[in-house]
Order: structure tokens, then C-alpha cells, then sequence
């Protein structure tokens, strides 16, 4: 196996092998139905054909950027689908199917990048807040807002129905930033309820893991005082297991965690990236093998708890997902500058507001150069 | 009325607006039971509990970025930054994330963050303890800037600050600290953005905020003396700058003297000659002139005093303009 | 004489600095193999080896600050920020550390670092990938700020940099990588820090540097054939300004416009109007005019063309120039 | 015990007890003479007497800020003296026993708190470099440094008068900020020969190590891939040996450590500071009975290995430089203003030459105005 992909395989929890085999662990278990299995497939499915249609609308033109979520799948999937109805997430710019989980629509996580606007779906709402692409700078948000689920009185107050925890998205690059360690210290600090989601993809763009640590990640939480565990990121059901334990803790009180999710990012880092350039195709190879949804797709067949219709049924689901989507996409227009002006403070300024009019003028006068013409 | 120290006045500020809305956190380094190595926190913990008066880890980013994350679950964070030369390690939480998140949200999120910055020199500290960065803030949009120069003011102020929904840097001259004023806790205040008229005078407009009003104030009062008559705007809001009082008081002198701590170069000096010859051109009797740190970093303490503009460099300054 | 794009000058010009001192090392995120996000450093990890070419972990602070512990022992690094949005992490290090130990140490221990970063917008981007920094580094004293606006200025001004014993702040222009120019590798090339006069012209100076020099250039041709002669000033240098250059054009045109992507609002174009006045008060026959990003974060990048400055806005100024 | 000084005793390196007697330890070993353990008490001595002199001074108005080390001489010579010929120091603003013992003239340290320079000695020679009052910065420099020393063939060479480290000097607060954690990142990437010396003095100004950890410092390092070790940093001879080791293994190529020196702020934070704001006087006498000094004092009595006119030459050089350095200090005079503008830049710009000028004759005309009157 290649160096980057050397994990201390035995610390790795596993419940489900790359052959589509259930197998058990000491501690952790999933105890969901074969119908949430095939459920997670489908969010899967759906995830990966909404990644791979809008790598097709930026190859197009119609998307400036994408960062694709190939091959993380089941990370995303499994913890999103591990989420009680009250928790918050904090991604990073590449959680779509986490998005997709939450019930964002996805023609909304497109905007970011089509250069229409910065996030087009309501955080409140949705419980999944904007995407973040300054690396490490929402753990921190994150960790503020378990805060204050706190002093909402919201954490390990006895009630299942009103506890909540936060998870936090980041990569394997991010554990080097500054931001996130001290949201290690602030979590720990404070005992918060947040869940440090590490999306180990082996890659920060061109650099390997083994540049940001010498150590598995999910050794870094052992120096703050709080527990890490990495999971197999490409097995959905340990993923669940794994994050719904996480999530529990926190939403009692028991504090923070980390998950180290090691998987791998088997598309380019996004759309402008040429990963040809500083990786080899071997270790692409090697991680195919281990593909997320084919080993749920194997499961589900052995099994056979679902017939064949949902199989074909899913690629027709997920083929209009994609279809509505790139519709909707060639439809999705940037309001005018003009409108921003007012995006800026909520009490307006003078200043801005004569900026405003200004602008509008000037805009106008070329609208009306155009109409004499 | 009452008359207090601007560091009491703070105090009693921070207090109200504790009261009056259970969302409104403090948080910082040793504002705790220490009460804020300048006090300004003193005794708030103990009234309030650390619940809502928060001792934070030695991490000025995180506390920055927490505070982020509470405002975004609807708190009203008011946080402490210990000195000036601290705020840096937060610089990038405070430009893209703080600054930036309403215009992020197209105007749905707001984000009402109080960042309070002890700002300036003058007391005799040791190095990254007397700086102004102002300018760093006030070119940054999505950011408000405020500075208080007495105690009136910086009891108002604060609480203004606390209940607007936009994110504000509060500067407090910490010089000014011990400077004792008369606050009436039952007036109503100017509204937070408005620039003063500090005192009145014909000859030339001198622009100042924060711990240098009071020594225009000084040169005004040492100019009378000379039968000159010194305007003294207190600017109060560095972001957005009143311009509309700016200019009526230019426009009224014709002259225009920007005193600033801060150094020079693209200091608020710069953007305030920028708007006056903008708006005031034909009544301009003379250029701009600023009256602003040397451009050096802030020298050790010893030289302080030469290094930051005073009364006589003021005075210089105007009798430069009026020669023109 | 080659031609050259900009990306491949810096490339070219990076790979003689490593060539000619041993002491010349690159630090940043991807540079290695990949070559950089912009591919500027491509191939040099190859020929230099990775302990001159080094890839480094994602965390900007840690890379500035292990440059300066490298320059403290007399290395000269030279790092690259991937996008002018990411710096914000590394500023405290920038402003607190970089800038001011030369002067801490009495002048004694110099500080050679050189920090890359590609800026401003126009390529399309997200956000936090189209920012205009300058003004920022440009307030704090000990930095040296500077920007190419072509080929040539690229291959020279980025060796010029690494040799200064300053630490330099080089802001790459990223929508003008790929233009094409005249590289003279046998040149004398012009002192780093003067400013050059890139078109002569007679009625209105226009100022600007880095991207927006190209769109001036391109306005003073579109002036021309209405008849007006427009002077187009490359500043090269933001820190410290070349008041003469500036100055002399202004005394002859009697009015300028200054021109960049940053905002507006305590950008360079406010400390430009600021000096302007104050040398050419007589002289001036307008006030100086500002063409500026508006005071908005940066918008989205479908509407980024009508956010920056281009060719119609310069126009306009100039016209408004004139009109006074 | 307090709580803030509760530690796993049982992790804790010591050599020494508070009682003056010398106890064995698994895996290390003080080998030091007597006439060296003699030496560490002359520099204790000298380092408290300078510190009590210094605070002094600062009560009468000579200084403007001291920052007192009071109860933590053992944690500074120890370490100190295990420095080799060519290794080099990054402190705080707290490290005057280690200046003391790198050579630095006891005067140049006041320069700073007087505010007439901001460190007049030279980093150069002293291999000390200067203070660093930005809590972290300085161990990233550290860090750089020590990268350097290796691009110059200085480590793990086979040459020990050539071999060098780095050690870096920070305070339990400074472990929560962002820049000591990249700190961390960037030695175990690079396997940079960098001593982590973190003197956990158990309080931050006014905040207690919990509320930057809730588990032991040392085990920081786990997080990041390198050895973290507890000594007691009140036991020269423990500080010492732990430090010996980690300075070779740094030195041979074998990268960065991190020492927790556990030991107490017996002062104020600084001079500026009032701790009965915020820590009980318990603690202070459950640590008096630790005291550094006392215990080599207790030892050396008993060992008789030296005669009792060396603790009163001790006591006399002691108050000579107590003596010397407030003639000096008194005599420490600011350079002008006008000199500084011509330290900003290696090369001088326009600008600021004119501003000098511009200052020059402004000073120049109230010296005429003073001279004319
Ligand atoms: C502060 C900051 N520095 C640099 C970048 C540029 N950048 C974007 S993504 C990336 C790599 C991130 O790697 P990782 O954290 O592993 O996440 P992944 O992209 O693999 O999901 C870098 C360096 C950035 N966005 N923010
Ligand atoms: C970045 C930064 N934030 C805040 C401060 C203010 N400050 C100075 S010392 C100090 C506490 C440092 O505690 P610790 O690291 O334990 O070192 P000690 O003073 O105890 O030796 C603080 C908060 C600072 N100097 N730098
Ligand atoms: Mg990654
Ligand atoms: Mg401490």
C-alpha cells in the first residue's frame, strides 16, 4: 500500500468490508434497518450524481468551480444521517451530500459556485450553515455556537427531544491551521458539545497527509483532552455508528470528540486542479476497490432486502435530480450589483447609500446610451 | 449626572446593557475575576456569572471565532481584546468572517459582535501596547469603527454598540481612561454614528477621535489665547465617517488639520483629505494638513512622547495652514 | 529579448534569485510538485530540491513565521501565499513580527523576506479569491509593498525583491498572469521602488498599479481618439509611494484620477489624493478623483465586472475631471 | 492541593525533593559534580537577586514593567545549562535566568521594561534571541530557526561541536494560541531539532492552567507525533537532565520534544498586576515549600561539598549585581526619536528621510526657542 494510505488499519472501525460483508466491532455497532441501508445508499447515489452533474456544468462553462466529493460519500452520508433533528453543521465547502441530507435543495449549493452569491440555502432553517473556504475558520464558529447551545440550556438537560450538539466539517489540511486547534482548546475548554469531523481524504490539494502529521489525526484530540477515533470513511454504517455515538456524548454533556474519517478524494481537488501532477494513478487504483457505495450495493444485492426496481428506480431518481439540476442551474442569475449595496450593514450608511446611487446613475446612463441607440 | 472615570463609565455601560438583554455575553482574556487587566469588567462575573462574563483561553482568534458562533444562535457577544497589538492573531476571523457574513447571507444573517480594542499610546507601556490600528478596520467593509473621547460618550456608546446589529470595532483610548467626565445615565444620546462639533471656532477645523480630542480641545483652548479660533470636531465614528459634519465645518473655516495617533500613511488622515478636497475644493483656503504618528512602528516608551502628536505639533500645524 | 507571460517572468525570475544565492529558499502551500496553485513555481522544487523548494503544511501563520525564523539566520525565504484572501491567517506574524524587527533591533538584524501574493479579481473566482490587500500592508511601517503590471516588471522586480534586506510584500496582479510581454533578461532594470511613467499625456494623470495599469492604458487609448491626452502612472511600488514621479505628473496635467480594485474607502487612491494636495495644491485644478471597488466585501463573481474598475468607469472620472 | 496544582505526580521527572534530597528516577540521571550543582545555585541566586532588584526598580519609577520569574530559577538555569555551545534560544518575556546564563549583561535586559529600547542585547553572539511579547510568536521562529540549522548541515552531522538546536520558551497560556500549535505542525513535519519548553507557571495573568487544558501540558505533543515530558520545574537538577536529553535527541536528528516545566509564578504576573484579585494565598505557601533555590541550598549543606563562604560570596556577588545594575539602569537613557526613522528600513526611503527632516527641524526650533530664552 502506498505511504499515504497507511493507516494503523487496526485502529480503524469498520463495520461493513470494501466486498460488502458486515462485520462486528468490539464497541460499535449499527442497529439501523435494511431500509435506512438502502436509504444511505440512495443518499449516496444522489450525492455522487449531483457532484458528477455539476462537474459537468462547470466543464460547461456554467459553473466557475467545483469541488467534487468523489469518494466521500459514506463520510458525509454516515454522519449526516447520524444527526438528531435539533443538531448543527458547520461544512466546509465540499459537503453536498451532507447538504443533500438536510434537505437543502441542491440547485441552492450551486450559487456559491456559479458566481451568483455565497450560499443560497437558509442556514436556520436547514441547520446547515454556509460554506466556509477559509480553511479552519467555522470550527471555530462551530465550537461558539455549541457554546451557546449550552447556555440555551440544550445540552444534556434530560430531554431527547431538546438536546442538541454541533459537528464540525474540515479536511485533513485544516488540522495544521491555527483556527482549529484553538478550537480544539475552546471546546475542551468549555466541555462543548461539538463533534470534530476530520475528512482525512489523504490530500490537501497536492500535499499528503504525512506533511500535516506523522501521526493518524485522530491522535491530535489525545493532546487536547478528548477522544479520537477514525473510522473507515468509505463504510456508511461504521461512519453512522461512529458519529451517532459522537453525537450523543455531546448532546449529554460528555463534551467534544473527534472522528477521523479516512477516505480519499478520487476526483482533483476541484475543477482548476491537476492532481496528475503530484499523484499516481496506483493509489487511485487501490481506493477504487474500496468505493462507498459499491460495497452498500453489495451488501443490499447479498442480502436481499430490496429488489432490483429500487436499484433501477435510485438511477432514475438520481438521473432527474441531475436533469432538474442542470435546468435550474442555467436559470440561476446573480441579482444586480446594485442590489448588494444594501447586503452590507444592517443600519445602512450614508456613505454606502450615496456609493448606491452613484452607482445606479452611472448604470442607468449606459442603460439609456443602450435604449437610444 | 453623574461624574465618572471613562474606565467607569465603561463599566457602568457594560453593566446596563448586561441588564437589559440576557443574549449580551462578555468575553476575553482575565475579564473574569480579574475584571480586565484596564478593570472595565470589574465585578461584571461575579453580578453576572461566568456564564454570561466568559475568561477565554489565551487565543485571540478563537475568541473571536466563538463569538462568531454565538452571535450566529442569536447572543450579542461583546468581546475583549487585552491591548491593541493582540488583535492580530483574530485579524483573519475579524476581515472574513466577522466582516463579511451579513453580505454573505444577502442581509439574512446579521452578526451583532462588539469587538472592544484598548487603542494609543501615552502610557508608558512596552511594545505592541500602544498601537493604533484603525485604519486595518476602517478600510474593511462589513466592519463599523467607533472611538469614545470621555466618559459621556463611552458610556453610550458601548451600549449602542452592544444593540446595533452590525459588527463594531469599540475603541477606547486607553490614555483616557482616567479621565473623569460627567455622565447623565438618563440622557438621550447622539446617535452612534455622528460626529460632534467638540468645540466651536472659524479659522481652521481640527479633525480628531478617540484620546486626540482632548488635546485638540487643549490646542483650541491654548489658540484662543493667540486669538485664533480652533473648530474641534470629535469624529466618534471612524467607519462610516460623518462626512456631512466634516464638511460643513470645513466648509465653514476653509482650512482642515486631521490629528490621529496612528501613523500617517494611509492612516484616517488620508481618506478624510481625501473626502474634504473631494466635497470642499472651492473652499479649501489649504491643503489638508495631518498632524499623525511618524512612520515608524511605535517607538519604546522613553521617546513616546515625542513621537505622538501633542498640543505644539498641532499648533504647528495650524499656524501651517493659516500661512498658506 | 523573450516573450513572455507574466506567470513564466516570476517563474523565470524566481528561478534566477535560487540560482544565484544558495541562501534563497520558497515556502508555501503546493508549490512543489504541483507548482503552485498558478503554477509560478513550477519545476523549481525539481531542479532545487525539496529542501530549497518548500511545500508547506496549511497554515499560513506557521509559514510566515518559520520564514522569519529562517531569515533570522540568514536565509532569504521567499513565500507564497496561495490567494490574497488566505494572508489574513498570517498577518499577525506580518505585522507584529515581519515588519517591525528591524527596528526592534536598532537596526541590527534585517529582516529578507519576501512574501508573494497573487491579487485581486477578474479570473472569476469565489469569494475570498479576489481580494485587494494592499492598503493594509501598506499603513504598517517596516513592510515594503510592491506589484507588477507586466512581463518585464514581473521577472525584474520580483529578483530586485528577494535581494532587498527589507521585507517585501509582492502582490502578483492574477488576471494578468497570463499577458503576454517583452522580457530583456540583459536590462538594466528601473530602481524597485520608482515609478514609472507608462504613457505620456497631457491633460489628466491617471494613477495606478498592478492589474488596473492595463485598463488605463487601455482608457488612455480610447481617450486619445476623442482627443484627449491622458498620462498613465505605474506606481510599481505602494510602499513607499514615489511622491516625485507622482507629483511631476500632476504639476503638468494639473489633474488626476487614481484607479484600483481595492475598495474605496482608506484605499491607496485616499493617501494619493491626500499627498497630491498637499504638493500640487496650486496646481490642481480638480480635486483628485477616486475609481475604486466599491465598500462592499467582494461580490459574487457574475457581477464582478460591474464591481471593478474598468475602462467606462476611468473614462468617466476623467470626464468629471475635466468638467471642474 | 489546589486544584490548579494538582498533577499526575506519578509523571513528573524529579531528582531533587523539595527537602534537598536527591532520589533516583527510571530513566534519568543528573551527572553533574557538585561543583556544577553549586553552579546552578550561584545562577539562581543571581537570577532572583536580579529579578528582586528589578522589581525594585520598577516600584521607584526606573522601570515601566517588570515581569518578575520568581519561582521559576530552576525551570531557567536548568534548561539553560544544558544548552550547547551552539544551540540557540527563543524566550518569552520572563526568560532573565536564561539570559543571565547565555551571557547577556543583566543591563541590556532592562531596556525593554525601561522603554528605552526593546532589547539591547546581542542575539547574535548571546545566541538569545530577543523577548517576544506576542504570547507564541517567537516559537514559530524557533521553529524556522531550527529548519535553518538544518538546511546548514548542523544536525544530527556526526560532529558534535558542530550539532545545534533550538529551544523555544512559552507559558502554559500561550499553548491555547493558534500559533504555538502550528508550531507543533511545522517541527514534526520537517522533524525540526526543537526543544519546546513550556514553563507552566499554572496561571495566565489571572486565568488558571485549566482554563487552557484540562489535561496535563506535556501530553500535548502526543497529539502531534513527538514526546512530551513533565519534569518538575522546580528541581534544576530533574529540569536539567530532561533537558539534556531532549536538547542530544534535537541535536541528532531525532526532532522536536516538548518539556512541561511544572512549576509556579510566585509573583505578580507583572509589576502592572494584583493576583489577590484572583488566586488564594494557600497556594502560594503550598509552593513556598517547594522553593528552587532552597532545596539545592538544603542539599549542598548537607553534602558539605562546599564550605559555607560560598553562600556568602554568593550573597555578595549577588548584591554587587543588584548594586551594578541600578547604576546602570539609572544611568539607561533612550536614544532619540530622530535617530529611530533610520531603523524602520535596510534602505531608507524618501518618505520617512524626509519625515526624519521634517522632525529634525521641528525638534531643532524649540531647542532655539529653549536657547534663545
Ligand atoms: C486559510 C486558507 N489557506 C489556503 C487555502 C487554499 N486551499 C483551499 S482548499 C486547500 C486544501 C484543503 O485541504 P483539506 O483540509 O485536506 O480539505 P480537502 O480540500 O481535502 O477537503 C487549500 C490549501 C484556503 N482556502 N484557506
Ligand atoms: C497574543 C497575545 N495576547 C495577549 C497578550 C497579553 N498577555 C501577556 S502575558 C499573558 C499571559 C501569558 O501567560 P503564559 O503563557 O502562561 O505565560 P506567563 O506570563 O505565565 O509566563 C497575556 C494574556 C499577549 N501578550 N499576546
Ligand atoms: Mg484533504
Ligand atoms: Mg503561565
Amino acid at each position: 500500500m502506498l505511504s499515504t494510505t497507511t493507516a494503523d488499519e487496526t485502529d480503524l472501525v469498520q463495520l461493513l468490508t470494501p466486498e460488502g460483508v458486515r462485520v462486528e466491532h468490539p464497541e460499535y455497532e449499527f442497529t439501523g434497518s435494511d431500509e435506512e441501508i438502502a436509504g444511505h445508499l440512495r443518499d449516496m447515489v444522489l450525492g455522487r450524481r449531483l457532484d458528477t452533474e455539476a462537474t459537468a456544468l462547470q466543464r460547461q462553462g456554467e459553473l466557475g468551480l467545483w469541488a467534487s466529493l468523489l469518494g466521500q460519500e459514506a463520510a458525509q452520508v454516515g454522519s449526516a444521517r447520524a444527526l438528531g433533528p435539533n443538531d448543527v453543521v458547520f461544512p466546509t465547502y465540499r459537503e453536498h451530500a451532507v447538504a443533500l441530507c438536510m434537505g437543502v435543495d441542491p440547485i441552492d449549493l450551486l450559487g456559491l459556485f456559479r458566481g451568483v452569491d455565497m450560499g443560497g440555502w437558509d442556514a436556520e432553517a436547514t441547520r446547515f450553515r454556509f460554506y466556509t473556504l477559509v480553511i479552519g475558520a467555522q470550527t471555530l464558529h462551530a465550537c461558539g455556537y455549541a457554546m451557546a447551545l449550552e447556555r440555551d440550556g440544550l445540552v444534556g438537560n434530560g430531554t431527547k427531544e431538546e438536546d442538541a450538539a454541533v459537528v464540525a466539517y474540515f479536511g485533513d489540511g485544516a488540522t495544521s491551521q491555527g483556527d482549529v486547534n484553538e478550537a480544539f482548546v475552546f471546546a475542551s475548554s468549555y466541555n462543548a458539545p461539538v463533534v470534530f469531523f476530520c475528512q482525512n481524504n489523504q490530500w490537501a490539494i497536492s500535499e499528503p497527509m504525512s506533511r500535516q502529521s506523522r501521526i493518524p489525526l485522530y491522535k491530535r484530540s489525545l493532546g487536547f483532552g478528548f477522544p479520537g477515533v477514525r473510522v473507515d470513511g468509505n463504510d456508511v454504517l461504521a461512519v453512522r455508528a461512529v458519529t451517532e455515538r459522537a453525537l450523543e456524548r455531546a448532546r449529554n454533556g460528555g463534551g467534544p470528540s473527534l472522528i477521523e474519517a479516512f477516505t480519499y478524494r478520487m476526483g482533483a481537488h476541484t475543477t482548476s486542479d491537476d492532481p496528475s501532477k503530484y499523484r499516481l494513478a496506483d493509489e487511485l487504483e487501490t481506493w477504487r476497490l474500496r468505493d462507498p457505495i459499491e460495497r452498500v450495493r453489495a451488501l443490499l444485492r447479498t442480502s436481499g432486502s430490496v429488489g432490483e426496481s429500487f436499484f433501477c428506480d435510485l438511477e432514475t431518481e438520481a438521473d432527474d435530480l441531475a436533469a432538474d439540476l442542470r435546468r435550474r442551474c442555467l436559470q440561476l442569475q446573480a441579482p444586480g450589483l446594485g442590489s448588494m449595496f444594501g447586503n452590507v450593514y444592517g443600519e445602512q450608511t450614508e456613505y454606502l447609500a450615496a456609493q448606491q446611487q452613484a452607482y445606479a446613475e452611472y448604470a442607468d446612463s449606459f442603460e439609456m446610451e443602450a435604449g437610444a441607440r | 449626572m453623574t461624574t465618572l472615570t471613562m474606565a467607569k463609565a465603561l463599566n457602568a455601560g457594560l453593566r446596563r446593557a448586561l441588564e437589559a438583554d440576557p443574549k449580551v455575553l462578555l468575553c476575553g482574556e482575565d475579564i473574569g475575576k480579574l475584571g480586565g487587566v484596564f478593570r472595565i469588567t470589574e465585578g461584571l462575573q461575579k453580578d453576572f456569572g461566568e456564564h454570561r462574563v466568559i475568561d477565554s483561553p489565551l487565543a485571540e482568534s478563537g475568541i473571536v471565532g466563538t463569538a462568531v458562533g454565538m452571535a450566529m444562535r442569536g447572543y450579542r457577544p461583546v468581546v475583549e481584546i487585552q491591548f491593541d497589538g493582540f488583535v492580530f492573531p483574530a485579524y483573519d476571523q475579524i476581515v472574513t468572517q466577522v466582516a463579511k457574513l451579513r453580505f454573505r447571507t444577502q442581509g439574512r444573517q446579521s452578526l451583532p459582535v462588539v469587538i472592544r480594542i484598548p487603542f494609543g499610546g501615552g502610557i508608558g507601556a512596552v511594545e505592541h501596547h500602544s498601537e493604533s490600528p484603525e485604519a486595518y478596520f476602517s478600510h474593511t467593509p462589513g466592519l463599523k469603527v467607533v472611538t469614545c473621547s470621555n466618559p459621556s460618550d463611552a458610556y453610550w456608546m458601548i451600549q449602542q454598540s452592544i444593540a446595533s446589529d452590525d459588527p463594531i470595532i469599540f475603541l477606547e483610548p486607553k490614555r483616557r481612561y482616567h479621565d473623569k467626565g460627567e455622565v447623565d445615565v438618563d440622557a438621550t444620546p447622539l446617535p452612534l454614528h455622528q460626529a460632534t462639533v467638540a468645540r466651536e471656532g472659524t479659522d481652521v477645523t481640527l479633525l480628531a477621535y478617540g484620546p486626540m480630542v482632548r488635546t485638540c480641545l487643549d490646542a483650541a483652548a491654548a489658540a484662543e489665547e493667540e486669538g485664533r479660533s480652533l473648530e474641534v470636531v470629535d469624529l466618534r465614528t471612524l467607519s462610516p465617517i460623518d462626512t456631512a459634519t466634516v464638511v460643513r465645518s470645513v466648509q465653514k473655516t476653509g482650512r482642515a488639520v486631521v490629528v490621529h495617533e496612528a501613523q500617517q500613511n494611509l492612516g484616517l488622515g488620508a481618506e478624510l483629505s481625501a473626502r474634504i478636497t473631494e466635497h470642499c475644493f472651492y473652499s479649501l483656503e489649504a491643503p489638508v494638513l495631518r498632524v499623525a504618528g511618524y512612520d515608524m512602528p511605535y517607538p519604546p516608551s522613553r521617546v513616546e512622547d515625542e513621537y505622538l502628536p501633542d498640543l505644539d505639533r498641532v499648533l504647528d500645524a495650524v499656524d501651517r495652514s493659516l500661512a498658506h
